[in-house]
């Protein structure tokens, strides 16, 4: 928490405000009615209000698309920057400012398409923070575009006569980077699962990956829609060191029992696209976290000046 | 014209013509170019970089440039393939590489030929030759090195052989690595350095080498003093003036690396790209003690959107990089105008366009770097002329960056990066250190762009600021950072972000004109053609011709004045490193001439007829093609 | 003033004031503007569309702009939230989207308050206003209604309440799904459009939508024109002059398209961006049928590089991209320019910086357009004003690409876009179509870039032609396409390229001056401005002040003979929809003041003192306003 | 093999043309002495040779790296083009032109790094293309800075003090992306082995990675030093439908029988990064290539004409 840029913070006095949900809510969210942004939404500022997490400390960051708009309608921080770039920003604001929480929220398109090397990188980097991939399955804002998520043969404004490949499948994309650290999957239908799933994610020390399959009545009502209407099409993971909702198990009669430990197995579950697996797929707390291999040393301005007089000596003439 | 001189190794051809008695012939001289070139993994860059050194390091003035070969590994002995370094050293300051070398040590005559070609040496210049090859096992290499001799012969060189590789395999089995000690002791002798220094500098340069190194070095060194002292009839004497003010030698990018230092930032956030790279060596090898990062991102785009983050988020940060690593970041750059996040962009300028030259210098980035941003991305540009202004540019960059809440690019180039140069010892001030984050708490009233209607100025907030929250984007929007389709707030928003511009021009002063303050031709350049430039002027007005030059900081915006100087002369013309069609070459009219960059701005601005000469040669411009310039434009008569 | 008028449901309020027998007021026109806005969702764009259709498609003049909300899914009945389409028709032919709207249809009084507070309507409009409002089960609403009308009073408008809610009801139940076909009947009874004609348009409309849904469309079309024929008093006509001229009706998206496809070009590699993935939208529907493909690339870079790949290897490729992606391609399109490998780029123009203003217009990247890529990289930059010439701008487009082997960028925005105009049909020409490519073996002695010495012209090569083998480098590279770093060849290569498009500048013709041939002042224009401009001259010449423009094309290289025109005049202004500070803006000076984009060109090319009038709105500029900015400059007098 | 673009191919004579190696010689090659480029551009032209491939139907694409002058050296048709970008150019090259045979070559830097998002989708596209990593872990051409492949705490330029993270395993991400259908693993100091495996890619139809383990004299000396000098170091994956180079056996006795149709097992046995495995992991030529999906009819001009003024008429006043 120590860090040059907010040493005003370390002499504050004792903060006992409380928080609730509505201190959390910015704009009022502007998706489409029925859109799953909305739930994700409302189980993200549950969230916050349940850990209680200071608006100001606490920043959301996004690209460009309709999962983008995140940040407007949180009452935090909130830099909703390029298209595929949320992750080289939140990297930066967490490398120069590691008493934050940061957030990150992207699309199909902003983190599978044009993010996708940013994405692989900071798998590897395992930067302390949650990232959410809102997988519409389809380019929303830009009204209807085939997205590397889209099914095959499921069509679109772009490829009209149906998605020419298979669907990119981001969570062994994901567990294919070494340094891989969490990597879970939720559904926005299934407000306790999702919510737990945050929760784990948030809890995590390191890149949280969530894949979130989220619905759009406009553009992919079709591709979720077995799966809302029928529990059995959902497989659930579930553990002591993952998730696991009672309540849930009555409706979500399929379950596999899997140890987030264990990656080669984890990269087995993820294979099937069509497969409806949710929990957290992969969790290592022990992988190395890039900030952790390059905490410095904090100096005042004085001896900086005194220490760049001696490399001047070095150059002198 | 200058007597050949052929000295020679006494065991093998004997005793030298004329005894050495009677004491060498002494050059006396207020400057003189001395080169060293080798194929390259020879280590002549070596050997010139501490030639350079010691010669700053004594007290004469300097400028170094390196001297780089096309290829990654070119073969041996092949024209294309020299590498090394040039050294122009004298009395008072140097402010530029000069036009021609004076005296030139090779270590095999194809190198030497292929820098002949280049037009690099003068014609009285003084040759020492490794003369190996003559009795080299493989003929057709002796055959090489027979017709080289002849092509040598056709010029008025004073040729030394030297029998480098003969001497240097009494102290050492594999010559390869020691012959440019060797080299450097000839040198030292020659031009009569402080050998205590040079032992200094070795130490230096081997420091991670251990002691056994620099023994064998330093021995190699004295041995090739020795034989130079035996041998050669000649020396070479630049006086140096004491002096008391304190100095330092660098590199372009080892100044811009410890200005980003004294100026407080703490994230290089960059992607290798030559030239720039060298300047993120030197900060990750001691950034840590200053608490400061080297980021090396995944790429370009993501080096500058880290930086932009972080800015963000807390202090300034920047990015350093190259033409090509420009061109990706031009979107976060636009992004960073949209959001006024402070953010510093080191563009080290290299031969385009794509890929180019990737080792040699170009000034053809200046108009990408104004304009290269899609939309009205209003945002500044400034260019250091020499090393001492690559340093104290960082701390103006930073400081206009976060007062002004915009991009500030700087741009250097090739030539800067890896030229030395020594200049006076800055005066560091702990002020430039200080962190600019506090995190008080806002009064909720107050909007994140809380602009000033006049001047478009506003603080900056920062994320830990208690009821300060609001979301940056880079959709248009209003003082509320509310995304705002409205036309009064987009149009708003661009007048705030374009006034700061002007604002900070009224804070600019005019430039210095150089020579008299009216005439008939006016030479205005930018950057490292400085020293150039000048020089050349200097010699023009020798010759009794009526020209001054004009040096600009700000390209973006430009400093005020510029019109009032122009009106004084009867013909401006800028001369940079970047293309320009010639006005007689075929098909080429007033109208669709492509002009250099600088003065397709200046007209612009100024609406004079500004003229300009410019050539891409991939090298420093020379003074003398500069005063040619100079002279063909005057007869061309008065344009303005 | 206008009478206000309340026309109202019979059933519900009683009969009508004043008998209707006596037939309805004709209001004879030569051009009005009408204009359908409701919450986004409701379907008021889908009937704008078919009514510019029909309307363009009886043979009046038309040009349509959408009205676009600022979100995504914006609150029903908010200000900021409406959409929907206005049409400007008229007899003869309509070059823009006028001042302002002479007859709104709206679904409620918020999104027509929104309306009104951009200042769309004309203080005289007529408006038609669904009154469910009134009787809304929330009290609150029901508010907002009162509070909305007494706005409303407050203009002269003539108001009719016409219960579409109440109507539409009658027939389906949701009336969301159906109030915009009801308004069309409205509208197209007033206008007295051809009711075929319409049916035809809805069939093509929803032509994947089956029978029963355009039974039931035209149902409600039929139901809002019976409404109107019972109880409306006014009716306005706007004659049509019957044409031979065949025409065809599109927006310039779809133009750039048919262009693409009439030009024979194949590959459009693309990524999603708006407002240019309509273009792509369209060509996808169609283009297998012609043996073309869209290649969706995973980003803006692979898209550009992928048409790069293709048109080295094959046929000029190309890449629709607006902005931001623009910004992104800046590195492929400066090793297109080295290549020389022909490459077309159509830029379809938003409101910038950043993000910016993803929908609305902007003419915001003609520099970056010019000047984006870093090093010097000469190419060609293209403007079309209509949507005629967007069509055509392709077929130019790559034939210069291919001629010169260089890159040209089409420069569109999102008014032209979206934007709907009839034209006369194009006459295909199948030599268009035409492959480049053959494979004949290559003659060895003959060089990759066997340039014209005096042109910089070359001819293609393609991998598959025996003999011919050599690598394409983005480095410095000689005519043999081999790395070479020498002055010499790095010094050809950049004039080669250089003066290819000074030799395309020389067969351009000089633009056409709009107008007087001298005056007062001379508007210059480009892109989708050309009608805004042409009809605010007229206005201003019927005034009797001394105006008169010129549009140009070519943006780089310009057309000749600029100079010699603006000398004609004592005065010379650009209007862009871009940013520029007014010259008495606090703190702007004739130094620091940024100027509009082309004015930056033309005073850099002309030295004329090119004077500025620009705005950021996101919409198109007014032909109004553009005529006040010319009397004001004309006002403030002579400046050349 | 029909393309409008090369009609004149298709009614070409017989070509009784026979290629030496001497043939498919380029420039000479600048690569520093020792440097694994070399014997990668002699299996490579041993290859061509042996296949005897038309030096102009061939093409090869780079990017900008030491690894990517590969195009020079080679006497057939090239394009060096930008950093990273060797394969959206390698793709549309085989869009436009089918009947050539594209290889790519490519850096750690130049794939993994810059060209990281380039690389995960072309995976998915499966164009049919050999596609070259020339690892040396290290960044070569701009003089020693880590990349995503240098082992944890190797020094760089950069990162003098050792490299921060663990290495990215190129191996497991290229096999964790959907359609991934040739994955080997070769090293350039045996030829036999390196040769094979450019052969077997050769013949795959679709994308073909290789990963080359290549040696750097110059900046990453030590990191195969092992691996060269002890045979032992090394696991050979063999298999009747993978690579078996029989005369290997007595130097390479340490094998792993793979057959290469089995994805669990390939990601599995692709996982340790610090052992030298090499083979073909995974192939499966079922896949569906992008190219196959949309093969387009071709039209005369005159057919085209036709088309599009059926197009005008559907927007005919
Ligand atoms: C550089 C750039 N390219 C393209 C766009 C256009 N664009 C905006 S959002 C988007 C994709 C949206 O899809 P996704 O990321 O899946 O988010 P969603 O809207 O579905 O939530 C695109 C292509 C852009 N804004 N910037
Ligand atoms: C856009 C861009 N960024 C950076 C560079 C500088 N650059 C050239 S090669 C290279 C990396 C070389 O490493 P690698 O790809 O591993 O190839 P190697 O030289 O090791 O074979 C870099 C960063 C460039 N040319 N272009
Ligand atoms: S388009 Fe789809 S993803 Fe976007 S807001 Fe609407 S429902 Fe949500
Ligand atoms: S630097 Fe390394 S990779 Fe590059 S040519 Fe030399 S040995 Fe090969
Ligand atoms: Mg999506
Ligand atoms: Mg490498």
């Amino acid at each position: 928490m120590t860090h040059l840029g907010c040493s005003l913070l370390s002499c504050g006095v004792v903060d006992d405000r409380h928080f609730e949900m509505e201190d959390y809510q910015g704009a009022i969210a502007r998706w489409c009615p029925g859109c799953g942004d909305h739930s994700i939404l409302t189980a993200m500022q549950r969230l916050l209000e349940e850990e209680q997490l200071k608006p100001e400390q606490t920043v959301f960051v996004s690209g460009i698309g309709c999962s983008s708009r995140f940040p407007h309608y949180m009452k935090t921080y909130g830099f909703h920057g390029l298209h595929g770039r949320a992750i080289p920003a939140a990297t930066g604001i967490k490398l120069e400012r590691p008493d934050l929480d940061v957030f990150v929220t992207m699309g199909d398109g902003d983190c599978c398409s044009i993010g996708a090397g940013h994405w692989i990188h900071a798998i590897r980097y395992n930067v302390d923070m949650v990232v959410l991939l809102l997988d519409n399955n389809m380019y929303g804002l830009t009204k209807g575009q085939t997205s590397p998520t889209t099914p095959a043969t499921f069509p679109s404004n772009t490829q009209p006569y149906g998605s020419y490949l298979e669907a990119l499948n981001p969570l062994t994309a994901t567990l294919g980077v070494t340094n891989a650290s969490f990597v879970a999957q939720t559904a926005e239908w299934i407000p306790a699962h999702l919510f737990e799933t945050l929760k784990a994610a948030y809890h995590h020390k390191g890149f949280a990956f969530v894949r979130i399959l989220q619905r759009c009545p406009v553009y992919t009502e079709k591709i979720y829609e077995d799966a809302v209407r029928q529990p059995d099409a959902i497989e659930m993971l579930i553990h002591d060191d993952g998730i696991h909702i009672p309540d849930l198990d009555e409706i979500y009669k399929n379950q596999i029992i899997h140890d987030p430990g264990n990656l080669d197995e984890a990269r087995r579950l993820a294979e099937p696209f069509d497969r409806f697996r949710l929990g957290i797929f992969y969790r290592n707390e022990k992988r190395p976290r890039y900030e952790d291999l390059r905490r410095l040393p904090v100096r005042t301005a004085e001896e900086k000046v005194e220490l760049l007089n001696q490399e001047f000596d070095r150059y002198a003439v | 014209m200058a007597t050949k001189t052929r000295a020679s190794s006494e065991k093998k051809k004997g005793p030298g013509k004329g005894s050495k008695k009677k004491g060498p012939e002494i050059i006396r001289v207020p400057e003189t170019t001395v080169e060293i070139v080798s194929d390259s993994g020879e280590g002549a860059q070596k050997c010139g970089q501490i030639f350079g050194a010691v010669c700053a390091k004594m007290g004469n003035g300097a400028w170094t440039v390196e001297i780089i070969p096309a290829e990654i590994q070119p073969p041996a002995r092949s024209k294309a393939g020299g590498s090394g370094n040039r050294v122009r050293f004298g009395t008072e300051e140097i402010t530029n590489w000069g036009d021609a070398t004076n005296l030139v040590v090779a270590f095999n005559e194809q190198v030497l030929l292929g820098r002949i070609e280049l037009g690099a040496l003068a014609e009285d210049a003084i040759v020492l030759l490794d003369n190996k090859w003559a009795t080299h096992a493989d003929e057709d290499i002796q055959k090489e090195w027979q017709g080289g001799l002849k092509e040598l012969a056709k010029h008025d060189y004073r040729i030394v052989e030297v029998p480098m590789e003969e001497e240097c395999l009494k102290i050492v089995e594999d010559p390869r690595r020691g012959k440019n000690m060797f080299a450097l002791g000839l040198l030292a002798w020659i031009c009569d350095r402080d050998v205590d220094l040079i032992r200094a500098q070795i130490a230096h340069q081997f420091r991670r080498k251990g002691e056994e190194i620099y023994q064998r070095n330093v021995e190699l060194m004295e041995a090739g003093y020795g034989w130079a002292e035996k041998n050669l009839d000649f020396r070479i004497e630049v006086p140096t003036i004491p002096s008391d003010v304190p100095k330092v030698v660098m590199n372009g990018n080892e100044a811009i690396g410890m200005g980003a230092i004294a100026a407080g930032m703490e994230l290089c956030s960059m992607y290798p790209i030559t030239p720039a790279t060298s300047a993120s060596h030197y900060l990750s090898e001691v950034y840590d003690k200053f608490g400061g990062v080297v980021h090396q991102a995944e790429d370009e785009i993501a080096a500058v959107g880290v930086a932009i983050g972080a800015s963000y988020a807390g202090k300034v940060a920047y990015t350093i990089t190259s033409g090509p690593g420009l061109s990706l970041k031009q979107e976060f750059l636009g992004l960073a105008v949209m959001l006024e996040v402070p953010l510093v962009v080191v563009d080290v300028q290299r031969g385009g366009p794509s890929t180019g030259l990737p080792t040699k210098v170009e000034q053809s980035d200046l108009l990408t770097a104004c304009f290269g941003q899609h939309g009205d991305a209003p945002h500044v540009v400034l260019a250091p002329a020499t090393m001492e202004e690559c340093f104290h540019s960082m701390i103006t960059a930073r400081r206009i960056a976060e007062a002004f809440r915009t991009v500030v690019i700087v741009l250097t180039d090739a030539n800067l990066a890896t030229g030395v140069q020594p200049y006076p010892r800055p005066q560091l001030d702990a002020r430039w250190q200080q962190a600019p984050v506090s995190l008080p708490p806002v009064d909720e009233n107050v909007p994140p762009y809380d602009w000033d209607p006049q001047t478009g100025l506003s603080p900056q907030r920062y994320p830990g600021q208690p009821g300060g929250m609001y979301t940056a984007t880079g959709l248009a929007h209003n003082a509320w950072s509310k995304v705002a389709y409205d036309p009064d707030s987009h149009q708003l928003g661009s007048q705030m972000r374009s006034r700061k511009i002007a604002v900070l021009q009224q804070t600019l002063k005019p430039p210095q004109v150089y020579g008299s303050d009216s005439g008939e031709l006016l030479v205005v350049g930018w950057g490292s053609t400085k020293g150039a430039i000048e020089e050349a002027v200097d010699r023009a007005q020798a010759e009794g011709l009526s020209v001054s030059s004009c040096h600009l900081t700000f390209i973006q915006p430009l400093q005020p004045g510029l019109k009032e100087i122009f009106s004084r002369f009867d013909r401006v013309m800028t001369v940079e490193i970047n293309y320009s069609d010639e006005p007689d070459d075929p098909y080429i009219t007033d109208e669709n001439r492509r002009r250099a960059q600088l003065a397709w701005v200046l007209r612009a601005s100024t609406l004079v007829d500004v003229d300009c000469w410019s050539r891409v040669p991939g090298q420093p411009l020379r003074p003398g093609n500069i005063l040619k310039a100079i002279r063909q434009r005057l007869e061309m008569g008065a344009k303005v």
